[in-house]
């Protein structure tokens, strides 16, 4: 026979105004199988936990039911301290008499009508608890990081840093992301490069880190602490162990017209090539679609196109012969850090319910050009070597107008958020501008100017106040080229005139998107992402870099539009939970797992076909003699979540759920009739 | 606004509502950090994703005294386990068939995905949920019934119920 | 249950934005003025409201202003504020409603020209069931005064034969009165309606 | 193919030669057009101006009069016509309220199950047709393509186009072996309904673009709108500066009826107030009709393009 302790809170006046404690603890008293039963003040404060302590030694009580707060709240605390008189913690369960009843009811005889009615049916269940083992796992201390940006290189620094191995895997053949891409960076105008370069040798050196450049993810297995991950390392078709980086195949090399990634199209590069000069690794890499010796063999050519790049190379590291690896590592983490792509204004769109801008030209202005591309021109690496030029003739342009808000906070074009970064590297934009240009004008077009970062809004104000950047507050309606002017039509909300502007040239503030085939990743990873593709965090306030599977965790743009601070604040906080994690030997689980009976199972494995995270196994049943009997499912406690999608799959009813079980769910339902 | 009772009709009816614990759950919690004011006609049992549900329990809520039943879970592609409200729906689907073979009026069940911050779709599809099943009357009296009784399902026979000797 | 709680006006009325849903089925609170509708619109540099200022002084109420102002009549429903519209406002549209609601409160309100225009125009439908375009040039002469204006083309016109002396009436033209008659009654028992509201 | 014509009040008036080009092209390219009986004007602006139902009610008369006739698609020349019944075919189709209330105020069924075709969207469909039956290539002639509003906007109701970027003109354009140029006022509005209310701003808004078209080194402005026609034609002797040349404006269908080797006065080119005289001489001297790849005869008159010829692409 159970012996229940029901104990109710007031929760002072919050659950006290609208329900009758006195009246819930009598009523369920009545309940067969309840030994105790009392209400109290705070159930939750010291007093209250000592109480229900006590009454568990005193009554020598099997279970305990606090009706109080959302489970969600306080099922921890409680259990604690159930644990804490030797109760098996999960024999204790909540009934929500707050959330779920006297913050959203008024009438008072209904609301404690509804408490007791909340209250019987976690007694009920709790007369069919079983107890339960916490579950232990073990932890392997080594850390994936997909994506080597800003903040995949700082997320693999700091775990490094703090004692872990890391493989740091990288899709493009140099890490450094976009910030590597960018001239200088707001609020302090510091030269971008200058202050990442630093960082990306020190991945590169790091003892504890493995750097994978040029390779990406191809499929994870496992779960939190016991991660295997798959890494396609692509055929860079040159021996990283031989090469030093000498760049004798690049000046070889016969292909020299590819548009360069990292110039954003605005410069060239050779098919065989480093994306950048002070690209880590410093190994280059054949373009196999632009390599006139690949493109030979796919048009079948029986004589070598070309193979100026191997007879260069002094050291014989050029293999045309290279394929994809693939390797397999185990770790215990994995941060996702895959960072953004530019919204293109173009009439071809990657993401579906994204649209162009028609009345833009759909983007096919020469000097109509995008901020990553001013970047370039701006910066002393880039094509024009630091010249504000624009595409077209290479002149120099007097005149520039800004828009902000390309893409952003445009429903009508498929993307509603605000992209955060462009307010402030568009005001970087015009005093860059005029740094170079003294005679040039710059002109904003913006809806607000959102500047909410430490020193922002004084980076703004300066761009305005010292540089002389025109802010005109409006949309821009249309642009079209008229000779070799570009028209800007738009309007001046504050004036309320309309604006026309004969531009040199147009630089687009276009949205922040996540990456293209993001979506494949998150899928790999079960992490989940929004509409846009963002991946989701397990909790958009308490919970900013972890997602809802344990064990992954967001840094960077990836997550939502982010600058620099942003990523690397992000980064290292995932750094800090990675090695909390790995702080443990082992990990501990709720037991809230399936358990299949061997007995019952037929072995027909719905339930391997529904669990979403691989958990069921086949077991084989043998008799003495060691003949096979049967197989059944078996399911992995390390891996399975406690969905219970099994078991109410399960025809034959062999899979149970702990803690919810269908002699518990059936009670509860049992316990709805008076 | 909504009187918990209605003095012109002294039917209230009783609602079960099968809710997962990550999505649903907590937006009901929002409801009450919100304090959205609802009908108090509807006992929630917590589960830990609508994957888990069995259609029998719906069926078995009826049997207990149920006047309408409410199923909501997480919104598609956002299950915190993934792929567990898919399979649901697809349940669902089967089952809605065997709901009408039974002659369940539909608007006894609601079916509806409730996140996390969505208090007040919550507060609606209470409301809402309530409202429908006020207007249909108690199902015990319900001309169409034709539930079969489930013996063999239920595997508490010593249930409160049962032990009160209430059982219908 | 009130569901106007925050939207009814001081005087009790449905707000215009309420009233300006229900009319075009469009939000116009998605308005964030950012003046684009105003920057492709060839009629803002003749207009002292502009399609923003249009869409701003409905979110605020200010329904006098708007029917009475003249600017709702130098709309050419080009419908280009529309189609560029961020936010699937539907600028043209709620102009379109504007209109509408300024002839049912005061007929006069329109600029005489342009709704001297329309009138002649619908009338020369309610008289044949199609529009004739010597009549409709003469009737609105008429009625605003202009007589001289464009006279000297109406010769090349007639030399051209692109304008006939005689109107045709359609059989059904009869028919036509009928939809006249019938989508003035049902505009005006709606307007009734909402002023009961 | 069968087609229910809808012509409109303004091709039995001032854009008579809309409907005389039309119907005369329409044989040779496979078109047989069914005039809808009875029809009645659509309202056109001043009904959609002034009272809502009004201004879906008349079109829903004429699609329910299209639909009793055994048509599933109407063709209306005019672009507001088209605009007006496509746009009554789109309130109806989305608002369940008003569609109970048409046939109430229409007297009669409305079955929604007639589509509203515009004259480009029709013309591009047959552009096999019009490339295998074009005698008379217009090559060397430089043709402006103005759609004007109501053939493309609002994108929701008029879908057979980019709303933005559209191309099909310039596709029939291009079949009469003429060129599109490029230009940046294909889309603007031309002041439309204003002619006779508000002259003063349809002569500014047709002057820019009578400008630049002329800029962009067009040799005439195709429309496919009687109104645009009309403010662009008709009111272009009013618009021209001392020592400008008038540019012609002609229909699309006057353009293809040209290429299909069709006479000036069968396509009514006589009755538009710029004299089409020598845009018309030289579509016809220059194309000898069974040759077409040689090299035109004549040099085209026309001044080189400006830089402004090679703008946006379409």
């Amino acid at each position: 026979m159970s012996r229940i302790g029901v104990f109710v809170c007031h929760c002072g006046e919050n659950i006290g105004r609208t329900v009758d404690g006195a009246r819930v603890a009598e009523e369920l008293g009545t309940l067969p199988g309840v030994a105790h039963s009392v209400d109290y003040k705070y159930m939750c404060s010291d007093p209250g936990q000592a109480l229900i302590k006590q009454a568990i030694t005193d009554k020598r009580l099997t279970g305990v039911v606090v009706a109080a707060c959302s489970p969600h709240m306080h099922e921890k605390t409680f259990r604690r301290a159930a644990a804490g008189a030797g109760l098996n913690p999960f024999l204790c369960e909540m009934a929500n008499i707050r959330e779920h009843c006297s913050w959203i009811h008024e009438d008072r005889e209904a609301a404690t009508e509804k408490a007791i009615d909340l209250g019987r049916l976690i007694v009920e269940k709790v007369k069919r608890n079983v107890p339960l083992e916490t579950i232990r796992i073990p932890v392997e201390r080594r850390a994936l990081v997909i994506g080597g940006g800003i903040a995949g290189i700082q997320a693999a620094l700091d775990i490094a840093d703090g004692g872990a191995e890391v493989i740091l895997v990288e899709k493009e053949p140099s890490i450094g992301g976009h910030m590597s891409q960018l001239s200088e960076t707001f609020p302090t105008l510091d030269c971008s490069q200058c202050i990442l370069t630093p960082r990306m040798v020190e991945v590169y050196q790091h003892p504890r880190i493995k750097l994978m450049a040029y390779s990406e993810v191809d499929s994870v297995e496992g779960y939190i602490g016991n991660f295997r991950v798959r890494i396609r390392q692509k055929a860079r078709s040159v021996d990283e162990t031989k090469c030093n980086g000498c760049g004798a195949c690049q000046k070889a090399c016969i292909v020299k017209n590819v548009p360069s990634e990292f110039d954003a199209g605005l410069g060239k590069r050779t098919a065989m090539y480093v994306p950048f000069p002070q690209a880590v690794p410093n190994i280059p890499v054949i373009d196999r679609d632009r390599c006139a010796y690949f493109k030979g063999k796919a048009r079948g050519m029986k004589k070598d196109a070309c193979g100026k790049c191997k007879e260069a190379c002094s050291r014989g590291a050029v293999d045309f012969t290279q394929e994809d690896r693939f390797v397999t590592e185990k770790v215990g983490a994995i941060v996702v850090a895959t960072g953004f792509d530019l919204y293109s204004v173009g009439k071809e769109q990657s993401s579906p319910g994204v649209k162009g801008y028609g009345e833009y030209g759909y983007g096919t202005i020469p000097d109509v050009i995008d901020g990553l591309q001013f970047e370039r021109l701006a910066s002393a690496s880039g094509p024009t070597a630091g010249k504000i030029l624009r595409p077209s003739d290479g002149k120099e342009p007097k005149r520039i107008v800004f828009l902000q808000c390309v893409g952003s906070r445009d429903p009508a074009k498929g993307i509603d958020y605000c992209s955060k970064v462009c307010c402030m590297y568009v005001a970087k934009h015009t005093m860059l501008y005029r740094h170079k240009v003294h005679d040039g004008e710059a002109t904003v077009f913006y809806m607000d100017v959102r500047a909410a970062g430490k020193g922002y809004e004084e980076f703004t104000r300066r761009a305005v106040e010292e540089d002389g950047a025109v802010y005109v507050r409006g949309r821009v309606s249309r642009i079209w080229r008229e000779g070799d002017v570009v028209k800007v039509l738009g309007f001046d909300t504050l004036n309320g005139t309309p604006v026309a502007i004969d531009a040199d040239m147009v630089v687009l503030a276009t949205a922040i998107k996540p990456r293209k085939g993001i979506e494949t990743l998150a899928q790999t990873l079960s992490v989940s992402y929004d509409r846009y593709g963002f991946i989701n965090e397990a909790h958009p306030k308490l919970r900013p870099v972890e997602t809802n599977t344990a064990g992954v965790f967001v840094a960077g743009a990836c997550q939502a539009p982010r600058d620099i601070p942003d990523s690397v604040a992000m980064a290292s906080a995932t750094a800090a939970k990675i090695l909390g994690l790995f702080s443990n030997e082992m990990l501990e689980r709720e037991p809230t797992v399936a358990r299949v009976d061997a007995a019952l199972c037929a072995g027909c494995f719905h339930c391997e076909r529904v669990c979403p995270y691989g958990a069921v196994e086949h077991k084989e049943i043998r008799d003495r003699k060691g003949r096979l009997l049967k197989v059944v499912a078996d399911v992995n406690p390390g891996v399975c979540q406690g969905c219970g999608t099994c078991q109410a799959t399960c025809p034959s009813k062999s899979v149970e759920l702990m803690g919810f079980t269908d002699e518990q769910i059936y009670a509860e339902v049992n316990a709805l009739a008076l | 606004m909504h009187a918990t009772l209605d003095k012109e009709s002294p039917f209230e009816p009783r609602l079960t509502a099968f809710v997962c614990n990550w999505c649903t759950y907590t937006g009901a919690d929002l409801a009450g950090t919100s304090r959205l004011q609802m009908d108090a006609n509807v006992r929630i049992v917590r589960l830990p994703c609508t994957g888990r549900i069995d259609p029998l329990f719906i069926i078995k809520a009826f049997e207990r005294g149920a006047d309408g039943v409410i199923v909501s879970g997480c919104h598609p592609a956002d299950c915190h386990y993934t792929t567990g409200n898919y399979h649901a729906r697809r349940r669902f689907a089967f089952f809605k068939e065997l709901v009408e073979f039974l002659g369940l009026p539909e608007g006894r069940i609601t079916f509806s995905w409730v996140s996390a911050s969505e208090g007040q779709k919550w507060r609606e599809i209470v409301n809402d949920a309530t409202a429908r099943v006020r207007a249909l009357g108690p199902f015990a009296s319900y001309p169409g019934t034709a539930l079969p009784a489930f013996p063999a399902t239920d595997p508490h026979p010593n249930s409160i119920a049962t032990a009160k000797g209430a059982a219908r | 249950m009130s569901s106007h709680g925050t939207n009814a006006s001081a005087h009790g009325r449905a707000s215009l934005r309420t009233e300006m849903k229900e009319r075009t089925g469009k939000n116009t609170a998605r308005c964030y003025q950012c003046g684009k509708c105003s920057a492709g619109c060839p009629m803002a540099g003749e207009t002292s409201l502009r399609p923003h200022d249009v869409m701003r002084l409905v979110n605020h109420d200010q329904r006098e202003r708007l029917l009475t102002s003249e600017s709702i009549w130098l709309c050419l429903t080009c419908e280009t504020c529309t189609e560029r519209c961020p936010n699937g406002c539907d600028p043209a549209r709620t102009m379109d409603a504007l209109r509408e609601m300024a002839v049912a409160a005061s007929p006069g309100s329109a600029p005489r020209a342009v709704l001297a225009f329309h009138r002649s125009f619908l009338d020369q439908i309610r008289l044949t069931g199609r529009s004739f375009e010597l009549g409709l040039v003469a009737e609105y002469k008429l009625r605003t005064g202009a007589l001289l204006q464009d006279v000297a083309t109406v010769p090349g016109l007639v030399a051209r034969g692109k304008l006939g002396f005689i109107p045709h009436p359609i059989e059904g033209v009869k028919e036509v009165r009928r939809i006249f008659e019938a989508c003035e009654e049902a505009t005006r028992v709606a307007a009734r309606g909402k002023e009961g509201a | 193919m069968r087609v229910g014509y809808y012509p409109g009040c303004s091709l039995h008036g001032t854009a008579r030669e809309f409907d005389e080009s039309l119907r005369a092209v329409a044989g040779p390219l496979g078109l047989e057009l069914v005039e809808v009986d009875d029809w009645s004007c659509c309202g056109a602006t001043s009904a959609h101006a002034t009272n809502h139902l009004l201004s879906v009610a008349l079109p829903a008369r004429n699609l329910a009069l299209a639909a009793e006739q055994g048509h599933d698609q109407v063709l209306a020349p005019c672009a507001a016509c088209y605009n007006r019944l496509a746009s009554a075919r789109h309130a109806v189709a989305s608002d369940a309220a008003l569609a109970a209330q048409i046939p109430d105020l229409i007297g009669r069924p409305f079955p929604n199950s007639v589509t509203a075709r515009n004259v480009v969207e029709v013309l591009r469909e047959q552009l096999g047709t019009l490339r295998k039956k074009t005698v008379r290539p217009l090559a060397g002639l430089k043709i402006a393509c103005y759609y004007g509003c109501l053939l493309v906007r609002p994108s929701e109701v008029c879908t057979f186009d980019d709303p933005e970027a559209p191309v099909s003109m310039e596709e029939v354009v291009a079949a009469t072996g003429a060129t599109a140029v490029a230009w940046n006022r294909r889309l603007d509005c031309c002041g439309g309904g204003f002619s006779l209310s508000r002259t003063g701003s349809v002569v500014r808004l047709s002057r820019e673009i009578l400008d630049d078209a002329r800029a962009a080194g067009a040799d005439a402005i195709v429309v496919a709108c009687p109104m645009c026609h009309s403010n662009l034609d008709f009111r272009q002797g009013a618009l021209v500066r001392r020592g400008e040349a008038e540019l012609p404006v002609l229909f699309l269908s006057e353009l293809v009826g040209l290429a299909l080797g069709l006479d000036a006065r069968t396509l009514g080119l006589e009755r538009h107030f710029v004299s089409t005289k020598g845009f018309v001489e030289r579509a016809m001297a220059e194309k000898p009709a069974p040759a077409p790849k040689q090299p035109p005869a004549v040099k085209p008159a026309a001044a080189p393009a400006p830089a402004s010829a090679q703008k946006e692409a379409v």
